[in-house]
């Protein structure tokens, strides 16, 4: 057999980040495929060791570029499991809506990042320059555009600023007048059908298997598995939502289904903005002394959360210091961006390779940490 | 701007400046998380093929390298690979704070803390990250320095070779990439 | 054949270079704006181009470099082939035939100096290049040889000279709707326009053939690519949508022809090389044999049918 | 809450752990010997825990431990378990999950890289994953200084003799 050894990454365009494949191909078919990642690779675990508490929420939400809202949102979790902390109604609803932006934000830049493997750049232009004013919302919010450092151990950090939910909802209307768009141009579209449809399938044992959650697992297995549901973090058991599912998984049904999503989490957005209460602390203070010097009570604790691409969870160990004594960090595409690879990316071709790291949601930051 | 007060370049290369000024391919290479920020620049809402520039495939076709972030010592290897690949003249940018020192990843086991130790920057973009504003005004200035012929990085390398190589091989240990199927 | 002839050739290369350039670099602020953004300057194609060949590059042996500059000779030599109004350089030579042979010439050194890279995502984009031309070809060709049939004639001047002065029906593409219809999407396929781009995928394989050229080498591909599209979206405009009686009237088909096979381009994902072959042989290979046989057993589109 | 108590003393019969409590909201912490955690970990997927979320290690220098956390999930219960077991420092050695939980192979193999606790079963684990030609201790043990090899490996350039110049953000022709 004519085996040729390619390099797919770290400096491929087709990568998604910097992360590499490394595979042997016969013809067009991959033979063998093994993931190599350690590109992005910071020792964010040993370096947290090594802050304190207040301190690793400048270095959290780098974990995960996209999504650093999930990060900072584990975190606080986490530690407030650890500490006791009960934080204020207002809070949990801001950093609901908080969430659910991030969460429209980075299923618009997926939806559009499509584009890439499949060359529909257009649809790649559009959503990111939508998503783009989706930020400046966060900017507004919080001063940054993609490190928002905002949802804090305690609360939140300050609370929403004047007229900030009547821009929200400006926006979500703008949102449901763009999405159908971006629906026409790329879920009709015949040669996106072509290129995803009964392609890059992800069967509900293969889930079981690597452990795949998020649309991954939801379009295969058909239940609805979402920790906003299953095990409701924040106000989640109070709002209204669906969660989509599907008992076919293919790159086709998956796209489906983050646009479905991408509703559900505006319904959420609006219901937040709804019900949440005008007054009140948004925080409440975690410690009487400095904040540097706060201290956490001994204990360990693994706190998740439902992010874009699954569970994703902080595993926090205190010894009652005033900096964690380790913290573990499960990315949520870990499991398909490392096995996966390695077992089920043989036998597409090279055309799909590409397509299958956008597809099964790979997220590299997370993976190397 | 004070970097090299006299100008020895014939009309030729002046020339040959200008067009290098205005039509910069940029090598697409996600080193790390600066790269969130390029999408935005690129696409429609600052649009950065107003300025010439666009993205390109490989190494080889390309003129200036983006540096977007931190840099772990295993990518540094395939940096140092990609920009010895690139034709002159060939600049690089570099993005954020963790380029100039290390940032927040300061003391990390993983990533090397100043850049132009190992590679010649023609131009630092601070911010962690930088936003797509500077982004692009970081670009422009990089046209500005091409134009008047004072973004000399490569000449630099090439003089300076030794010494770059020697400290690639002190914090890199060896720059050749191994076979990476472990078996 | 005189020095004259020279001198006009050489004119014409000239000519289609800046007048290609242009219309490529307008073309891409054509698909900006479909993208909702600015895009570059007019002249961007120029400065690329420029910019390019001032650059060093690197050679990866005799028969990359060869290749390249074997492709190049081939193409300009097409160009100067290709009747432009009524104009051509060497009269009663701009057969179809003696245009398919040349072209030949260029792809080969193409494929050659792709290869000779040694890159084996440059070897992947050549064999997908030709399973490519493979697709498109067959179902054009039946078109084509429909036309030479009901035309007797292989010249493309000729053709092009048969359609005029019957207002806009009287253009192949009305005559013979259903090959105009596989002519359009063969020209996609031929241009390497998306859907039919798989070859030069940057996603898929790093730019395929383009992926060690870098510098002079590069700026050459570039220039040949400019000359091919004209070569390619001529011999279309000329036998289906008769070709131009002033230049001026040739250089605006041209342009519409060209920007709209851009602005398809645009909204199009790629297909994969697979599928794109599949393609061809329905849906175009189809409409062609049918074209076919309604031309030679009605005559239907030989003469006027309307 | 009726279910998480039904689980907690559905555990506490079979596994009869060493130690169990529930750190956090439907959070159940199981500490186990060591030798008793492949039984855990098929009792515990058996019983509907079918996820195993991560695998990892906290270095516990004092005592010279090291302690494996498995963390399995139950969507249909939704409750997390944390699996924990101690195992010798100096000897780390661990049977490998991954013939129940096939996706622990890459936890495991980036345990071993990071703390060098060997899995007995599991023939990739002991491949390099994220670093690459690592010549000192596994780096996530506490004994590991970042800071020192940071210094001693990426020394800051010294300064002068520079070749980047500050320049202005705006235009100072």
């Amino acid at each position: 057999m004519n085996e040729v050894k390619l390099f797919l990454g770290p400096q491929h365009p087709g990568m998604h980040g910097n992360y590499s494949v490394h595979m042997y191909v016969d013809g067009d078919i991959i033979k063998k495929a093994r993931p190599t990642p350690g590109f992005l690779h910071r020792g964010f675990e040993k370096l947290m060791e090594r802050r304190y508490w207040m301190g690793n929420l400048a270095l959290i939400p780098r974990i995960c570029v996209p999504e650093p809202d999930t990060n900072e949102m584990v975190y606080a979790m986490g530690v407030e499991a650890l500490a006791n902390i009960e934080i204020p109604e207002k809070a949990h609803w801001i950093r609901m809506l908080v969430l659910e932006m991030a969460r429209v934000a980075i299923h618009l830049m997926s939806l559009g990042s499509i584009g890439g493997p499949t060359g529909l750049y257009t649809a790649t232009y559009w959503a990111i320059a939508q998503r783009d004013l989706l930020l400046d919302l966060f900017e507004e919010l919080c001063g940054a555009r993609i490190y928002h450092m905002y949802i804090v151990p305690g609360g939140v950090r300050k609370d929403l600023p004047e007229g900030f939910t009547d821009k929200v909802l400006a926006m979500m209307d703008e949102l449901d007048e763009k999405i159908p768009e971006y629906e026409d141009l790329i879920l009709k579209h015949p040669v996106i059908h072509a290129r995803t449809k009964d392609n890059i399938l992800l069967p509900a044992e293969v889930v079981w298997e690597l452990g795949v959650t998020g649309i991954g697992m939801r379009s295969a297995v058909g239940k609805e598995y979402d920790l906003r549901k299953v095990k409701p973090y924040a106000y989640y058991d109070k709002v209204d939502f669906e969660v989509p599912t599907a008992t076919y998984s293919d790159a086709l049904t998956r796209l489906n289904l983050k646009v479905r999503e991408l509703y559900q989490s505006m319904r959420i957005i609006r219901q937040v903005i709804d019900k949440m209460p005008s007054k009140g602390a948004v925080n409440v203070p975690v410690s009487t002394g400095s904040a540097l010097r706060w201290t956490v009570p001994a204990g360990m604790v693994y706190s998740a959360v439902e992010s874009s691409r699954g569970e994703y969870g902080y595993f926090i160990v205190s010894d009652g210091k005033e900096m964690p004594y380790r913290i573990a960090v499960r990315g949520a595409s870990y499991p398909q961006g490392l096995l996966g690879i390695e077992k089920y990316l043989k036998g597409h071709r090279i055309d799909d390779a590409s397509l299958w790291m956008d597809s099964m949601g790979v997220c590299t930051p997370e993976i190397d940490r | 701007m004070v970097l090299d007060e006299k100008d020895n370049r014939n009309v030729w290369e002046k020339i040959g400046d200008y067009f290098s000024a205005n039509s910069i391919w940029m090598k697409w290479y996600c080193t790390g998380c600066g790269a969130i920020e390029l999408p935005p620049t690129m696409t429609s809402r600052y649009d950065m093929e107003r300025l010439g520039m666009g993205p390109m495939a490989t190494p080889r076709q390309a003129d200036v390298l983006l540096i977007t972030g931190y840099l772990s010592t295993k990518t540094l290897r395939r940096v140092i690979y990609s920009y010895e690949q690139m034709n002159s003249p060939r600049f690089i940018v570099a993005f954020g704070s963790c380029t100039i020192n290390g940032g927040i990843y300061y003391d990390s086991y993983a990533t090397i803390g100043r850049l132009d130790k190992y590679l010649p920057v023609d131009l630092y973009i601070a911010g962690c990250m930088p936003r797509p504003e500077v982004v692009m005004n970081g670009f422009n200035e990089l046209i500005k320095m091409i134009k008047k012929g004072q973004a000399k990085g490569w000449k630099h390398y090439q003089e300076n070779y030794e010494w770059y190589k020697k400290n690639q091989l002190d914090s890199l240990g060896e720059v050749i990439i191994k076979d990476e199927f472990h078996e | 054949m005189n020095v004259m002839s020279f001198v006009y050739g050489f004119l014409v290369l000239l000519g289609v270079f800046v007048f290609q350039t242009t219309l490529t670099g307008l073309n891409r602020k054509v698909t900006a704006r479909l993208q909702k953004r600015y895009g570059a300057r007019w002249y961007q194609q120029f400065l690329d181009i420029f910019k390019a060949l001032r650059k060093d590059s690197t050679s990866h042996g005799w028969v990359f470099d060869f290749g390249v500059i074997m492709a190049l000779g081939g193409i300009m030599a097409t160009v100067i082939f290709i009747p432009v109004a009524g104009f051509e350089a060497f009269p009663g030579l701009d057969n179809i035939f003696v245009i398919s042979y040349l072209l030949a010439v260029g792809m080969l050194g193409m494929a050659m100096s792709a290869a000779g890279s040694g890159n084996p995502w440059a070897s992947i984009g050549v064999a997908r290049a030709l399973t490519n031309m493979l697709a498109y070809d067959v179902p054009l060709m039946i078109v084509i040889f429909t036309l030479i049939f009901a035309f007797d004639s292989s010249s493309l001047s000729e053709i092009a000279a048969l359609q005029q002065g019957m207002g806009i029906l009287g253009w192949n593409a009305f005559r013979m709707p259903l090959g105009g219809i596989v002519a359009v999407i063969a020209l996609l396929g031929m241009l390497g326009k998306k859907p039919f781009d798989s070859f030069i995928a940057p996603t898929e394989i790093a730019s395929g053939p383009m992926v060690e050229y870098g510098g002079k080498h590069l700026g050459f591909m570039f220039i040949l690519h400019e000359f091919m599209t004209f070569i390619e979206v001529s011999i279309i405009l000329s036998l289906f949508f008769g070709g131009g009686a002033t230049i001026w009237e040739y250089m605006l088909k041209y342009a519409v022809l060209y920007t709209f096979m851009n602005i398809i381009s645009g909204v199009m994902p790629r297909f994969k090389i697979d599928q794109a072959v599949k393609y061809f042989y329905r849906v175009p290979l189809a409409m062609a044999i049918v074209q076919g046989l309604v031309v030679i057993f009605t005559g239907l589109g030989v003469t006027l049918w309307f | 809450m009726n279910s998480m108590n039904n689980t907690i003393n559905e555990i506490k019969a079979a596994l009869k752990p060493l130690k169990m409590e529930t750190p956090a909201f439907r959070q159940i912490a199981v500490v186990v010997k060591p030798d008793t955690v492949h039984n855990a970990l098929s009792y515990l997927k058996q019983k509907g825990f079918t996820q195993l979320s991560i695998v990892t290690c906290v270095d516990w220098i004092k005592e010279s431990e090291f302690e494996l956390v498995y963390i399995l999930f139950s969507w249909t219960e939704g409750i997390h378990i944390q699996l924990r077991a101690r195992i010798d420092r100096d000897k780390p050695v661990m049977v490998t999950a991954t013939d129940i939980f096939p996706g622990a192979q890459y936890y495991e193999r980036e345990v071993h890289e990071f703390f060098g606790v060997e899995f007995t079963g599991n023939e990739d684990a002991a491949k390099p994953l994220f670093l690459e030609i690592w010549d000192d201790l596994p780096p996530l043990r506490k004994d590991f200084d970042p800071q020192a090899y940071s210094d001693s490996k990426f020394p800051m350039r010294e300064r002068g003799n520079e070749f980047v110049s500050e320049i202005g953000g705006h235009d100072d022709e």
